[in-house]
């Protein structure tokens, strides 16, 4: 029972201040059956009634797991995500990151693959980096590294030679980052390009010519406010219209 | 609050599009974006478009003593504000380069081309005279803040209308727009900004720049002119070289841009006057009655599909040939109080006889229907308007299907 | 001004100079001990002084330093006396702020700044007297007082404004003409490469005339280069000869 | 004021220095230096003189114009001081930075000539009440190397010496109203009468002596100085105790006195210096800042 | 400037009444000084320490009917970090006459003049305040004079000199001050403000001025001395003497003030 005023709100717009507020299920033999559920952004606890403090779109995902899919642009920082940031300083030890958050995130010269103190990685200010976060709350600086538990890079760190960084709402780099995304299986089908997307809103594109580039980085763009069919027939179109 | 600083690769790409004549949001060398003109009910309020650049001016007038050192001439005042609500950039109150430039600018424009009469706006000489007041406010920074601010102020100029005054003696009546209807300024000349973005050293130039490219050019050079093929102002800025040769062959573009946009104001002044005479539904209210909540409706950016080649050149030699004023194919009209042109128009000026679009904006029933301004853009794809309540997806495939056939009459024309 | 005729039909001027002709130009480099580079100009009777300080560390705001160039900071201000109304205050109205942005723009596409990154060059004009064709001898001073001061530029730059009355163009325009509100173009010129630094034009002007209006502000900078160029070797040599024996 | 660092090594140098009547660049302690006068440098004013004394450049121009009297003197003319620091002497000036500097300097000129003897405003009243000549007195700071209160009063001196003021004649016309004509004949015009106008001392008190016009080095090393505004006649118009620390009051009349008697010797070789340069009328050589 | 929009203004030329008062009201003689003051007396002062809570110190002071409140805060961290001489504090003064404490009412806004009062108490105040105590530090000085009956500096010096040691910072001696109003040959000590400013329109015979003076009392040192109006030299020198003498009438009241002020925060003596 506690799930079904959920279950009915699946997929509809709610707004900040709603209140789902559960009765307690009394089973048969009197005992209370206690169910878990699990609030992810988007959702508080209040008591035993949960509130909705984002406005977007209630999502569901089994088991329990509820969250508000936003249309946010703002991103607030998360430990364990990966984004892509700009750096802007470097003052000692550490590089300061714009991350596009509320303040800048810093990276060490030893978060980097094979860097030791005498060979520091090569980074100038205004590179892209790849990094992810690992502390990041809200009463500490958020921190980044551009390397896994066991020391790999694996796929962190400079990157973005030549290609084009632009910025999307965050409701869209999730779609993009989704398992099966079919904006990417769409994109795919076109021509063959580079792309790197950051929980923090940013994507890079690189295709094979600038013209390539800017029409991967329009279309995906563009993919923010379609609906799937509209986006079926821009895409039959771009595909017929360059070939 | 600083804004996210331009990283190395973006530089470095936005250049390299550049000489490869493609821009970022698919338009020609010499193309503007998307003008779109709206007023106010009031007189002497306009909102002006210029891609997602939107800025309001608002023209208002007082009856104040004259200067002393010109008792029989009336004040003209322009004050441009940088509202922080426009990018991330601007903070309130403090005066940076950028504000006392465009300031500057507005004034010189405006006020050294005497294109107001200002013996007009006398009274009693000496004692009363009106001040006109032109206050220019930023809503949103993308780009060439100059033209729009031009554009926005000269239409409100023409727009507005001070109330009539009669005088006996030393007393002065002014009458409300109830007794009397207000009179329109002279206006000799419309002057407009054209914006010329400089790249490498001035080897590539870009008319009319986002704000992207605005923060990797290296320097602009603004052209103020009228229809009349006259110069009001020239100024260039940021370090850049310039030869003589670059100047004139700017003046050149702009004097084609500028009796385009010209034609455009006057399209839109008329139309919000037939609006007005006919008891019709004027002002902001009315002219966005069919897009979604937000005011900046989030079209889609036109992406360039064909491997267009430069015209650029081929454009200019045109120019030369026809010393008149190029017909210019009559702007859509999507709705009552606003004037708009598509990119597309651009670069088919003067190439051929573009048959007419018939208008789509036919009064009344148009609005019952729904027919969804269309922003016949050329090369790129229609833009569809996504309307929140269910609509006809007939209206879906009769939009796409303009959109197809535009494309591909586009590409003949190349 | 319908009354005073600009140009007489013999095409002789108000203070009878001809239309191509310059006003008079005197300079002297080394007028302050205390700066680092000083200037004065006189150019018929307007009158300019700059001063040069630098290239020193940035003071005031940390957040201008570039860490590739340096920072050009300039100020122009007129004395309160310099015009016939007296001005209530030197600087800090609209039109000195924008001449400052102006000047700093002409010497930001001059002066060689990547050779000294994370530092700043204070360039300060002041106009003693003030009769017409202040920006140009604002630029002119300016540039002697950096040549003065020993700061590498890619070349002299020479400014002069130019006008256009009865279709022929004017050079150098003095108070009377400028205010006349006929066309006046203030032309920022490198004459050797021939670039333009910086090009200003006010009130109408028909398109065609625009290249003729040009070519004599760019006629008129010229001259002036060879003035300013005859100030500068005359000062090496004064300077030589003191330090010689 | 400009300040100069110091090293206490040096500080000392120059108090012995000082002790012995020896300064650093050869002076007595009463000694001014070098100082060049010239008048009529700025065309666009009414009056104008610039001063180098030293390595501080002072340039005054005075401007009159027609303005309504104070209340309280219907019959007078008045004054107005305006002192320009302008960055071209240091970049601490730039901005508002040197507006502190020059709002003292401008309080103190007007403490000066806040007596009815160093100008006769009398003579500036057009007609009482409701017009009179106000004498706008814009001091420009070129370059600063210390006692710039000496430098600037002598300009002022001089401009003020060099001041035309047009004649005016009043007529009525129909209604009573009062027509003001200015005769546009450059040379049919008022000079003002600068004898009784005072020239500022100062005197630095370095260890147990003071001296007169001291360099930035000398009053960086000073505790106080005092400022005397003396006439031709001796007269002191204003006394002003300048720095952080204090006289003894035998000192402060033995400054008075001193100051004093330098005053009143500086005006006479001033004075005829000022009608010398008049008397070369026409062919004089302008010089300004050619040389 | 930011227009007055609150009060209601008289049209323009409005002109202040002062005007039209009788032409010899203006001029009062400076000699006859009334009833019982002599020439070479004070005005019997009043003043007390520690009225404002806030201030680390504080005073007010009443000299006839001049009254003047003072506030001192510090010593404070210095807000502009790149001051060059870090090794002793800095003094710094903020000067204000209430505009309702003149006859003609003044601006909100400090007037040069005030910036020049500023400056002099500053001056006046520093030789007696050990700045060597308190290194990269500022004690701020406010002052605000409620009513102006004339000598308005000397009683502010002595005011906030009491102010400076009611807060504690240490000092080498307390500063007194001293204004004396010369008119030809009689000299009025601490005149008031008709007699400070009345003759002096009219006056064109000899010795018209005004001297004032801050003296250490225990130090015989002048540590502030101000003087305009048109003065022989030997007048200027015996009027700077009558002023130290006033000085020194006020120092018993200034140190009953301090005395009191101290018994009341010393903690109760144990009996």
């Amino acid at each position: 029972m506690m799930q079904s005023c959920f279950k009915n709100k699946i997929g509809d717009v709610v707004l900040p201040g709603d209140i789902f507020s559960f009765e307690l299920p009394v089973t048969e033999d009197g005992s209370v059956k206690a169910e878990k559920i699990i609030c992810g952004p988007g959702l508080r606890r209040n008591g035993d009634e949960v509130l909705v403090c984002k406005s977007g779109i209630l999502r569901h995902k089994q088991p329990n797991l509820y969250w508000i899919d936003s249309q946010q642009k703002r991103y607030v920082p998360a430990k364990g995500e990966s984004v892509i940031g700009i750096v802007t300083a470097k003052s000692g030890d550490i590089f300061k990151v714009d991350v596009g958050g509320s303040e800048q995130a810093s990276l060490s010269y030893l978060a980097f693959e094979g860097a030791t103190k005498r060979n520091r990685p090569n980074v100038q200010v205004g590179d892209l980096v790849y990094a992810q976060f690992i502390i990041a709350n809200k009463d500490m600086e958020p921190e980044l590294v551009c390397i896994d538990s066991n020391g790999k890079a694996n796929g962190m760190g400079v990157f973005g030679a030549d290609g084009f960084l632009f910025k999307v709402s965050l409701g869209l780099v999730r779609r993009l980052l989704a398992p099966q995304s079919e904006i990417v299986k769409d994109l795919e089908k076109l021509f063959p390009s580079e792309i790197v997307v950051g929980m923090n809103g940013c994507v890079w594109v690189k295709a094979k010519t600038v013209q390539q580039t800017l029409i991967v980085a329009n279309l995906i763009e563009s993919c923010e406010n379609m609906t799937a069919q509209q986006r079926q027939a821009l895409f039959k179109r771009v595909a017929d219209g360059n070939l | 609050m600083k804004d996210t600083p331009l990283s190395n690769c973006e530089r470095q790409f936005l250049l390299k599009a550049v000489e490869e004549k493609k821009r970022v949001d698919g338009r020609q060398t010499y193309d503007y974006r998307n003008i779109k003109i709206t007023f106010g009910t009031e007189y002497g309020c306009c909102i002006v478009d210029l891609g997602k650049t939107r800025i309001l001016a608002q023209v208002s007038c007082e009856l104040v003593p004259p200067k002393d050192s010109r008792p029989t001439e009336g004040i003209l005042f322009f004050n441009l504000e940088l509202s922080p609500m426009a990018s991330p950039a601007f903070e309130l109150g403090r005066q940076s380069e950028l504000l006392v430039k465009l300031n500057r600018q507005l004034e010189r424009c405006l006020r050294n081309s005497k294109c107001i009469d200002t013996e007009s706006l006398c009274v009693i000489s000496g004692e009363k005279v009106w001040q006109i007041r032109v206050d220019v406010h930023v809503l949103n920074h993308d780009g060439n803040l100059m033209d729009a601010a031009s554009i926005a102020a000269i239409a409100a100029l023409s727009h507005f209308r001070r109330p009539e005054v009669a005088i006996q003696g030393r007393d002065i009546t002014v009458f409300t727009p109830e007794e009397r209807d207000p009179i329109p300024l002279s206006i000799y000349h419309m002057p407009i900004c054209v914006s010329f973005a400089f790249f490498q050293q001035g080897t590539y130039l870009l008319v009319d720049p986002c704000e992207r490219e605005e923060r990797v050019m290296d320097g602009l050079l603004v052209i103020a002119m009228n229809k009349h093929r006259e110069i009001c102002s020239i100024q260039s800025s940021g370090g850049i070289m310039l030869l003589k040769e670059q100047v004139l062959r700017c003046s050149k573009i702009a004097s084609v841009k500028v009796s385009e946009i010209t034609e455009l104001i006057n399209k839109a002044l008329d139309n919000d006057k037939r609006a007005r005479k006919e008891g019709g539904k004027f002002g902001f209210a009315e002219s966005m009655p069919k897009e979604r909540i937000t005011a900046l409706k989030k079209d889609e950016a036109p992406v360039e599909m064909t491997d267009v080649q430069d015209t650029a050149n081929e454009i200019i030699s045109r120019t030369e040939a026809q010393p008149d004023i190029v017909k210019v194919p009559s702007p859509v009209v999507p709705a009552p109080g606003t004037g708009q042109v598509g990119e597309g128009l651009l670069n088919t000026w003067g190439l051929e006889e573009e048959e007419d679009e018939e208008e789509e904006q036919h009064e009344k029933e148009e609005m019952s229907t729904g027919e969804v301004m269309v922003l016949s853009d050329s090369e790129e794809d229609d833009v569809v308007i996504l309307n929140p309540d269910a609509n006809k997806p007939k209206r879906l495939e009769g939009g796409s299907k303009k959109g197809v056939e535009a494309p591909k009459k586009q590409k003949t024309s190349h | 001004m319908a009354g005073v005729e600009l140009l007489s039909d013999q095409g002789y001027r108000l203070d009878g100079r001809k239309a191509s002709e310059l006003r008079k130009v005197q300079a002297r480099m080394g007028v302050f001990a205390q700066a680092d580079g000083s200037a004065y100009i006189e150019q018929g009777n307007t009158k300019a002084l700059a001063v040069v300080y630098g290239p020193h560390e940035v003071r005031g705001s940390r957040s201008r330093t570039m860490h590739d160039r340096a920072v050009i900071n300039c100020q122009y201000s007129m004395a309160t006396f310099s015009t016939a109304e007296r001005k209530r205050r030197p600087h800090g109205d609209r039109k000195s702020s924008e001449m400052s942005l102006h000047l700093k723009q002409t010497f930001e596409a001059a002066v060689l700044t990547q050779l000294y990154p994370r530092s700043q060059i204070d360039i300060y004009v002041k106009i003693l007297q003030s009769d017409g064709g202040n920006y140009s001898a604002c630029v002119n001073a300016a540039t002697l007082a950096l040549v003065d001061a020993g700061i590498p530029m890619r070349d002299y730059v020479c400014a002069c404004t130019a006008g256009f009355v009865e279709d022929t163009p004017l050079a150098d325009l003095c108070h009377a003409e400028e205010s006349g509100g006929g066309t006046t173009l203030a032309l920022a010129l490198l004459p050797r490469s021939r670039h333009i630094a910086l090009v200003q034009m006010d009130a109408r002007l028909h398109q065609d005339h625009l290249d003729m209006l040009m070519e004599a502000a760019a006629e008129a900078c010229r001259g002036l280069s060879k003035v300013l160029d005859g100030v500068v070797r005359q000062h090496l040599q004064e300077v030589s000869v003191l330090t010689r024996d | 004021m400009a300040s100069v660092q110091v090293s206490e090594a040096e500080k000392v140098y120059i108090m012995h220095g000082v002790r012995d009547d020896l300064r650093v660049d050869g002076r007595g302690c009463e000694d001014y230096r070098h100082m060049v006068i010239e008048t009529d440098v700025v065309s666009n004013t009414d009056g104008s003189a610039k001063v180098s004394l030293g390595h501080s450049d002072i340039l005054v121009g005075v401007k009159a114009e027609i303005g309504k009297p104070r209340a309280l003197v219907p019959d007078e003319g008045y004054l107005e001081f305006f002192v320009d620091c302008s960055a071209n002497a240091t970049p601490e000036f730039e901005g508002r930075g040197g507006e502190e500097l020059g709002i003292d300097l401008s309080n103190t000129l007007y403490k000066v000539f806040n007596n009815k003897h160093s100008i006769d405003l009398r003579s500036l009243c057009i007609c009482p009440g409701e017009h009179c000549w106000v004498l706008y007195v814009d001091v420009l700071l070129l370059q600063c190397d210390g006692n710039l209160f000496d430098a600037i009063s002598i300009a002022i001196k001089a401009a003020l010496f060099n001041t035309r003021i047009p004649k005016v004649h009043i007529s009525e016309d129909a209604e009573g109203g009062k027509e003001i004509e200015l005769s546009d004949d450059p040379y049919d015009c008022v000079r003002l009468n600068v004898e009784n106008v005072p020239c500022i001392v100062t005197l630095c008190k370095v260890g147990q002596r003071h001296v007169v016009d001291a360099t930035l080095q000398e009053k960086a090393c000073s505790v106080a100085s005092l400022l005397l505004a003396v006439t031709h006649k001796g007269m002191v118009t204003c006394v002003r105790k300048m720095g952080g620390g204090s006289l003894d009051p035998e000192s402060i009349s033995e400054m008075t006195e001193t100051g004093k008697r330098v005053g009143k010797a500086l005006h006479a070789p001033l004075m005829d210096l000022l009608k010398k340069e008049e008397g070369l009328g026409k062919n004089r050589q302008k010089v300004g800042f050619l040389r | 400037m930011p227009t007055d929009t609150k009060r209601l203004r008289g049209p323009e030329e409005s002109q202040s009444p002062m005007l039209f008062l009788p032409p010899d009201a203006q001029i009062l003689k400076a000699s006859s000084r009334d009833g019982s003051r002599g020439h070479a007396d004070v005005r019997p002062i009043f003043a007390r320490c520690g009225l404002v809570s806030q201030a680390k110190g504080s005073a007010y002071l009443e000299a006839g009917n001049t009254k003047i409140i003072c506030s001192v805060y510090g010593p404070r961290e210095t807000e502009r970090k790149d001051e060059t001489d870090m090794k002793s504090g800095r003094l710094l003064c903020d000067f204000r006459l209430a505009p309702f404490s003149c006859l003609k009412r003044g601006a909100w806004i400090q007037g040069n003049e005030e910036r020049d009062l500023s400056v002099a108490l500053i001056e006046s105040l520093q030789p007696g305040v050990c700045l060597h105590r308190y290194p990269r530090s500022q004690i701020e000085i406010n002052v605000v004079v409620l009513e102006n009956d004339g000598s308005i500096l000397a009683h502010a010096v002595t005011c906030a000199s009491i102010a400076l040691a009611d807060a504690g910072i240490e000092m080498y001696d307390v500063v007194l001050g001293c204004t004396l109003r010369q008119d030809g040959d009689t000299c009025l000590v601490d005149p008031t403000f008709a007699e400070e400013s009345g003759n002096w329109l009219g006056g064109y015979g000899e010795n018209q001025g005004r001297v004032t003076v801050a003296l250490l009392p225990n130090f015989n040192q002048v540590s502030g001395l101000h003087a305009d109006g048109e003065m022989r030299e030997d007048t200027l020198t015996e009027a700077v003497r009558t002023c130290m003498d006033g000085c020194h009438k006020l120092y018993p009241v200034v140190q009953h003030a301090l005395l009191r002020a101290v018994k009341r925060k010393a903690p109760p003596s144990v009996k």
